[in-house]
C-alpha cells in the first residue's frame, strides 16, 4: 500500500467519515467562514481523502484555516462532515515529530492584556501535538 | 406417499455458476418421496415447463418441487404449469436457490450444500401439501377514488368513461388538488388552469362520478372485489342543493383573516369561503375556527344575506357508507416544512418563499394579482436567486432521502417566465444537478439559459443572509470557479422538497397498504406493477406512490383506472386458499382467535361434533374463507392447537425445519 | 483442511412474505453476501412463526433461530408483527430462564427494500451465534448420532 | 436547588465577570451551583478524532463527579459547554470512548454519560422559566437594544448539543425579553468569530468580526451579549467600543438588582 492510501485510510479512520457519501453540492464550501483563507477548499478535503491525494491535503494552509465552527457539519445535507476531515488531516500532521504549527517562543509576542486562558488553551490543542 | 419430482434451474449462469445442479439433483432423488428429478437451463421456459407436464405424466407425480429463484417470481408460473399438467396448483413448492443462495455466495461447494438443503426443505413441505381449491368472491362494481387532484379526476375520469360508477373522496371544499393552484405548467407553459378546469368540471358532470368533497374516508373493512367504505361528510352549514354559489356570503362576512389555503398563507380568506373561483363545487363551507356565528353566538350574516336560504348553522357531520370493489389513492403531496433550514431565512424574511408561494404570485388570481413583487413591501425585485435541492437529496435526517423530482423543471419554468415577462430581473439559480429527463425537458431547461439568459451556478447555497437594508445576502458556492459567491438579491425563491400528504399513513393503514419509510405507497413490484398496491384491489394514482409530475401523473392514472377497469369487468374473483380452518375436535370456543384476527374473519357457531363417539353441540371458530387473508395470527393464539393454515401448517413449517436441521 | 474445524452453525431464519422475504431476495439480487449458514423459510407474516417452530429447531440442532418481520406499522396484515413480537419476547426470556444464552433467538424487521440491512442482520447474527459456539442446551439428545 | 458547576479556566481568570455575575444571579434565583472540586481544563476545543481519549479524560472527571453527587452540571463559558457536551454524548453513545475512558480511569462505578449537561442558560429556560425570570426582575432594562451573539460552540452540532434551533435560535432573545430589554435579530448571530485563529490570524479573526458587528449594528443593536470569553475577546478587538459586548449575566445581575452587592 502507498503511503497516500495508507494515510487516507488513516484519515477516514480517525475522522469516522465516509467520503463516498458526498453528492458534491457544495454546501460546505458555501458555508465555511474561513472559505477565502483556504487554498483547498472544504468541499475538496472530501475528494482529497476519497482520490488519496493526502501529500497535498496534509500540507495544504487550510488546515491552519479551518476554524472548527462546524458549520460545514452542521449544514452538510448528507452528514459527511468535511470539518472532521480536515482535523483528521491535522492530527497526522500533529502526530508527526516537529508537526507543530505553533512554537513556544512565538507566544509571547502574540499575547495581550486581555487575550483569556480559553484562547491559548484552544490554540495549543489546535496547533501542537 | 406423494410421488415427488425436483426440477433444477440453471437459470442459465445464474445458478449454475455457483451450485452444482447435477450434484442438487443427485442427492434429492434419495429423499423420501422423489421419485424423479432432472434439470434444465430454463425452467421457467416454455421448454422447461413442457418438461414438468411430461414428468407428471411419465412419472405420475401428485408434487412438485422447483428449485430456481424466488417463489416472489415464478411461484404462479410453475402452478399454472402444473395445473395444465392436471396436478393442483398448490402442490407445487418452490426451493429459492438463486436469490437466497447461488447470488449471494461464491463458493460453489458452500453453494451445492445448501442448494441440497433448501430444495430438501422444498420436498419435506410437499410430501405434507393436499390440494387447495380457491373460492369464490363476488365483484362490486364500482370503484372509490381517495384525492381529487390531478390524479384522482384522471383515474376517475377513465374508469367512468370505461363505463363503471366511481366516487371521488376529497377532503378540501373543492376538487383540484395542488395543479389548481400552479399558474404555468412545463415544458409547453400552458396556464394550469385552462387544462385542468375543463377536467374539474368533466369530472362533476360525469353520470359515472360522484363527488364527495370537503369528506373523508373514515373506516374501510371488506378486501379486494368488495370493500365496504364509511366516509365522513364534514359538515359545510351550506345546503349544497339550495346554493347558488352566488358568492354574497364570502363577500359579506366580516371575518376575512384567515390565511388562503389555496395561496399558500400569503393572502386571506373570509370565513365562510370557497378555497377559489373555479372551485368544483362551487359551494361554500364555513371554517368554524374562525367565524364569529360559531365562535360568540353573534353575526350570522351570511344567513341573513343568503337569499336561497341554504346557510344552515345546525348542519351536523354525516357518515355514508358504500360499498366498492376496487379503491385507488391518489391522495398527492404537500411541500415539507421549513423549519429545519433555517439558514436559508425562509421564517426571517417574507421575501424568501418556496416555489409553490411563487406560483401563487405569478398567478393573475393570487395575492398580488399576478405581478412579480416582494411580499415584505411590494417593491419589484431586480434580483432573484433559485436554490434547488433545499430538503431534498437530504440524508441527514432534516430533510428528505430522495429527489423530489419536479423541482429542475418548474425552477426552469419560473426563471423563464420571469425573465420573458420582466427582462430587467437577473435570475440565478443554484443547482447542484440540473435533472430534466422528459420529453422536450432539457431542450427546455437549455431555452432558459441560452434563450433567457438565466444564470446556472453550480453549487449549493450556504446561508440566506439578510440585510439592514431589506436585501438578503446569498453565500453559495460556485463549484465550476472555486469560488464563494455572495450576491446580494431581492427575493429568493427555494425549490422545497415535496412530501406525500400527511393523511397517507393514515389511510394505508385502513387500507392495509404498505407504505415505505419515505411514506410513499409501495407498488406491488417496482416495475412490473407500478400501480398496484401490494394489497390487492388497492391501486396508486400520482405523487403518493412517488414524486412525479403532472404528464406522468396523467399516465399513472390511466394506467390505474385499467387496472381498476380490468378487475371490475370480473364477475367474481379467486380467493386465496391458504385460509386458517379450526379443527372442530380440538377448537373449544374460547375467542382467543377472533381477539387477534385483524379482518373480523372468525365467528363461532354451535356444532354438533362426533368426538370419538360422544355426540354434543360445541361452540367452534369458523372462518370466513373471504376475509381471512392468512396472516396465521390465530394458529399461534389458539390455546389448544385447533386452529391451522392451510399452505403454511405447522406439520409443514415443522417438516421444513426439521429437514434444514438435519 | 482447516476449513472442516472451523464452527458452521446451524441457522434458521423465519421471514414473512411481505417484508423479510423479499429483503433477502433483495440482498440476492443486489449480491450482498452473507453466510450459507442461513437457510430461510417463508413464512406468511412473523404472527404465523410458533413459538414451537423455534423450540423445535434448537432441539434439532439449530444452533441460532431469527425471525423477520415488516418493520411495526408496516405489517401487511396490520397488526402481525406485534403479536409477534410479543410472543417473541416471552419466549426469549422462557430462553434465558432455562439456560439458553441470550442472542441465540433474534427478532429483526427488515422491510423489503433493506436488502442491505438483510445482509448486515444476517452476517452480525452469525457471527454472534459463532461467538456463542455450538447450542447444546435443547438439542435433542436423541437425535444426535 | 444544587447544580454541580463547572466554572472552566478563564472564568477564574479573564472573565470574573461571566463567572461572579452568574453566582449572584444563580443566588437571587434560589439555585445553588456548587463548584466541582479540583476540576481540570476542559482543552476548549472538542477533539474531533475518534481516536482521542486523553484529551477527554478531564470532561469524563467534572461529569462523574456530578453523577455522584446526584446533580446536574452547569456550564457558563460556551467553549466549555461545547466540549463537556459533547464528551458526555461520546460517553453516552460511544461504545468504544466509553469502554476506554472508563478503562483508563477506574472510576468506583463506570461512567456512561448518566450527567445532565447544562448551560446557565438552558437552567434558565427549563428549571427557572423566563417567564419566572421576568417576576424576579427588579431592575428591567427597559429601552435597551441588545443583540444575541451566540458564536458557534452553543448551537453546533445541533443533534449532540440540542441547544436551540442552530439556524434561527430563540433563547438569549428570550432571556433578553426577559430582563426587560429588546432583542435584536441579525443574521450573523450564529457565524463564528474566529475562535482561536486569533491567537495567529488575527486580521481573519477581525474581518469576521467586523462582518457580525456589523450587521447587528445594522439592524440596531445597542450592544452584544454573549456567554464566551473567547467571543468577547475577538469581539471587543473588532468593534473599538462602538457596540460594547457584555457578559449575558452581567446583565441578569443588574436586571435582578444584585450586580452592586458585595459577595457574601
Amino acid at each position: 500500500m502507498t503511503t497516500e492510501k495508507k494515510q487516507a485510510e488513516l484519515i477516514r479512520e480517525i475522522s469516522g467519515v465516509e467520503p463516498l457519501k458526498c453528492m458534491k453540492c457544495g454546501k460546505c464550501s458555501a458555508t465555511c467562514p474561513a472559505y477565502n483563507e483556504m487554498d483547498i477548499k472544504p468541499h475538496q478535503f472530501v475528494s482529497y481523502v476519497a482520490n488519496e491525494n493526502i501529500e497535498a491535503l496534509v500540507n495544504s494552509k487550510s488546515l491552519w484555516k479551518c476554524l472548527s465552527c462546524f458549520a460545514c457539519i452542521e449544514r452538510c445535507p448528507r452528514n459527511v462532515q468535511p470539518g472532521k476531515l480536515i482535523d483528521a488531516a491535522r492530527q497526522i500532521v500533529l502526530r508527526q515529530k516537529g508537526g507543530d504549527y505553533l512554537k513556544d517562543e512565538e507566544i509571547p509576542e502574540l499575547l495581550d492584556e486581555e487575550l483569556p486562558q480559553q484562547l491559548l488553551v484552544s490554540a495549543y490543542r489546535r496547533y501542537k501535538r | 406417499m406423494q410421488r415427488i419430482g425436483v426440477f433444477v434451474c440453471h437459470c442459465g449462469s445464474n445458478i449454475a455458476a455457483t451450485v452444482d445442479v447435477k450434484k442438487v439433483v443427485e442427492v434429492i432423488r434419495s429423499e423420501p418421496g422423489v421419485v424423479h428429478a432432472e434439470d434444465y437451463q430454463y425452467m421457467c421456459s416454455e421448454a422447461g415447463q413442457e418438461r414438468i407436464a411430461i414428468a407428471v405424466k411419465e412419472h405420475k407425480l401428485t408434487g412438485i418441487v422447483v428449485c430456481s429463484c424466488s417463489p416472489r417470481m415464478h411461484e404462479t408460473t410453475f402452478r399454472k404449469a402444473a395445473e395444465r399438467a392436471g396436478l393442483n396448483p398448490y402442490m407445487v413448492e418452490i426451493a429459492n436457490i438463486r436469490e437466497h443462495c447461488s447470488w449471494i455466495h461464491k463458493d460453489i461447494n458452500e453453494g451445492t450444500e445448501k442448494a441440497v438443503i433448501l430444495a430438501r426443505a422444498a420436498v419435506a413441505k410437499v410430501n405434507l401439501n393436499t390440494p387447495l381449491y380457491p373460492g369464490e368472491s363476488r365483484v362490486t362494481k364500482r370503484a372509490l377514488v381517495i384525492g381529487g387532484g390531478i390524479a384522482g379526476i384522471q383515474t376517475a375520469l377513465d374508469i367512468a368513461d370505461a363505463g363503471y360508477e366511481v366516487d371521488i373522496v376529497e377532503k378540501t371544499p373543492s376538487i383540484g388538488g395542488i395543479m389548481s393552484q400552479l399558474d404555468k405548467t412545463f415544458p409547453t407553459l400552458d396556464c394550469s388552469a385552462c387544462i385542468l378546469t375543463p377536467k374539474m368540471v368533466d369530472a362533476a358532470a360525469h353520470e359515472k362520478i360522484k363527488l364527495y368533497t370537503y369528506s373523508e374516508v373514515e373506516k374501510v373493512s371488506g378486501f379486494v372485489g368488495d370493500f365496504t367504505v364509511d366516509i365522513r361528510k364534514k359538515a359545510r352549514y351550506v345546503d349544497a342543493d339550495k346554493c347558488t354559489g352566488c358568492g354574497l356570503c364570502q363577500e359579506k362576512c366580516p371575518s376575512k383573516k384567515t390565511p388562503s389555503e389555496f395561496n399558500r398563507g400569503l393572502g386571506n380568506r373570509s370565513a365562510i369561503y370557497t378555497p377559489f373561483a373555479q372551485a368544483i363545487p362551487n359551494v361554500p363551507v364555513i371554517d368554524t375556527d374562525a367565524c364569529i356565528k360559531f365562535k360568540t353566538g353573534k353575526c350570522g350574516l351570511c344567513q341573513k344575506v343568503c337569499a336561497a336560504g341554504a346557510i344552515d348553522y345546525t348542519q351536523k357531520d354525516e357518515i355514508v357508507t358504500e360499498k366498492y370493489g376496487a379503491i385507488v389513492v391518489a391522495t398527492g403531496f404537500d411541500t415539507i416544512k421549513l423549519d429545519n433550514y433555517d439558514e436559508y431565512a425562509y421564517n426571517q424574511s417574507k421575501d424568501v418563499i418556496t416555489s409553490l408561494e411563487l406560483e401563487r404570485v405569478m398567478n393573475a388570481a393570487g395575492p398580488t394579482h399576478g405581478h412579480l413583487e416582494r411580499l415584505s413591501d411590494g417593491k419589484a425585485p431586480k434580483e432573484i436567486v433559485f436554490i434547488q435541492c433545499v430538503g431534498s437529496r437530504c440524508s441527514d435526517d432534516r430533510g428528505k432521502p430522495y429527489c423530489s423530482k419536479i423541482c429542475c423543471m418548474y425552477t426552469a419554468k419560473h426563471a423563464m417566465l420571469i425573465r420573458d415577462k420582466y427582462p430587467d430581473v437577473n435570475v440565478t439559480v443554484f443547482y447542484i444537478d440540473v435533472r430534466t429527463p422528459g420529453k422536450n425537458f432539457d431542450e427546455f431547461y437549455r431555452r432558459a439559459v441560452e434563450q433567457y439568459g438565466v444564470n446556472y451556478v453550480k453549487g449549493q447555497v450556504g446561508k440566506v443572509i439578510p440585510q439592514p437594508n431589506g436585501k438578503l445576502l446569498v453565500q453559495g458556492s460556485d463549484l465550476l470557479d472555486n469560488k464563494q459567491i455572495l450576491k446580494e438579491a431581492d427575493m429568493v425563491v427555494l425549490a422545497t422538497a415535496i412530501e406525500p400528504n400527511k393523511d397517507v399513513r393514515k389511510i394505508a393503514t385502513m387500507l392495509t397498504a404498505s407504505i415505505d419509510t419515505n411514506n410513499f405507497l409501495t407498488e406491488a413490484h417496482a416495475k412490473l406493477r407500478p400501480v398496484e398496491s401490494p394489497t390487492a384491489g388497492i391501486f396508486l394514482s400520482g405523487v403518493c406512490q412517488g414524486p412525479k409530475d403532472i404528464p406522468e401523473t396523467v399516465s399513472q392514472a390511466g394506467a390505474a383506472a385499467i387496472k381498476v377497469v380490468g378487475l371490475l369487468a370480473k364477475d367474481k374473483l379467486m380467493t386465496n386458499p391458504c385460509t386458517a380452518h379450526a379443527d372442530e375436535l380440538l377448537c373449544n370456543g374460547c375467542s382467543t382467535c377472533a381477539n387477534v384476527c385483524p379482518y373480523g374473519a372468525i365467528s363461532y357457531e354451535d356444532k354438533q361434533v362426533n368426538d370419538h363417539g360422544i355426540r354434543e353441540t360445541r361452540r367452534i371458530a369458523v372462518v370466513n374463507n373471504a376475509l381471512c387473508q392468512g396472516c396465521g395470527a390465530c394458529t399461534v393464539a389458539c390455546p389448544s392447537g385447533a386452529m391451522d393454515l392451510q399452505g403454511f401448517s405447522n406439520r409443514q413449517i415443522l417438516a421444513e425445519v426439521d429437514a434444514i436441521c438435519r | 483442511m482447516s476449513v472442516n474445524n472451523e464452527f458452521k452453525p446451524k441457522i434458521v431464519a423465519f421471514c414473512c412474505n411481505w417484508c423479510s422475504y423479499a429483503g433477502a431476495d433483495l440482498a440476492g439480487s443486489s449480491r450482498l453476501a452473507y453466510p450459507a449458514d442461513v437457510k430461510i423459510i417463508r413464512v406468511p407474516c412473523s404472527c404465523r412463526v410458533n413459538p414451537m417452530f423455534i423450540l423445535r429447531a434448537f432441539e434439532k440442532g439449530a444452533d441460532g433461530v431469527i425471525i423477520c418481520g415488516c418493520h411495526p406499522g408496516d405489517c401487511h396484515y396490520s397488526t402481525g408483527n406485534y403479536y409477534a413480537r410479543r410472543r417473541m419476547t416471552l419466549l426469549f426470556s422462557m430462553l434465558d430462564y432455562i439456560g439458553v444464552e441470550k442472542g441465540r433467538a433474534r427478532v429483526e424487521w427488515v422491510s423489503a427494500a433493506e436488502g442491505v440491512k438483510f445482509a448486515d442482520t444476517m452476517n452480525s447474527f452469525v457471527s454472534k451465534i459463532k461467538d456463542l459456539g455450538e447450542n447444546v442446551r435443547l438439542g435433542d439428545i436423541r437425535c444426535k448420532n | 436547588m444544587k447544580y454541580s458547576y463547572y466554572p472552566g479556566c478563564t472564568l477564574k481568570n479573564k472573565a470574573k465577570d461571566l463567572d461572579v455575575y452568574a453566582r449572584r444571579s444563580a443566588k437571587a434565583l434560589g439555585f445553588e451551583l456548587e463548584e466541582i472540586e479540583n476540576w481540570q481544563c476542559c482543552g476548549g476545543v472538542y477533539p474531533l478524532g475518534s481516536d482521542e481519549i486523553a484529551t477527554k479524560l478531564s470532561s469524563v472527571r467534572a461529569l462523574n463527579d456530578a453523577k455522584e453527587k446526584g446533580q446536574a452540571l452547569v456550564t457558563l463559558c460556551s467553549a466549555c459547554h461545547h466540549v463537556i457536551k459533547r464528551v458526555n454524548d461520546d460517553m453516552k453513545n460511544c461504545d468504544d470512548v466509553r469502554e476506554r475512558a472508563n478503562n483508563y480511569l477506574k472510576l468506583d462505578a463506570p461512567y456512561k454519560g448518566e450527567t445532565e449537561v447544562l448551560h446557565f442558560l438552558e437552567v434558565l429556560r427549563d428549571k427557572i422559566g423566563f417567564d419566572e425570570l421576568k417576576k424576579r426582575v427588579v431592575n428591567p432594562l427597559t429601552g435597551k437594544k441588545i443583540g444575541a451573539y451566540y458564536g458557534c460552540l452553543l448551537l453546533r452540532p445541533s443533534g449532540v448539543m440540542a441547544f436551540d434551533n442552530a439556524e434561527n435560535p430563540s433563547i438569549i432573545e428570550d432571556f433578553i425579553r426577559a430582563i426587560g430589554a429588546t432583542p435584536v435579530i441579525y443574521p450573523y448571530r450564529n457565524e463564528c468569530c474566529g475562535g482561536y485563529i486569533s491567537l495567529k490570524e488575527k486580521d481573519m479573526a477581525k474581518s469576521m468580526c467586523e462582518k457580525i458587528c456589523e450587521s447587528a449594528s445594522g439592524f440596531g443593536a445597542q450592544m452584544l451579549i454573549t456567554a464566551c470569553p473567547l467571543c468577547m475577546y475577538n469581539l471587543n478587538k473588532s468593534t473599538d467600543n462602538n457596540l460594547p459586548v457584555y457578559y449575558f449575566t452581567e446583565l441578569l445581575a443588574e436586571a435582578l438588582g444584585v450586580k452592586e452587592e458585595s459577595e457574601a
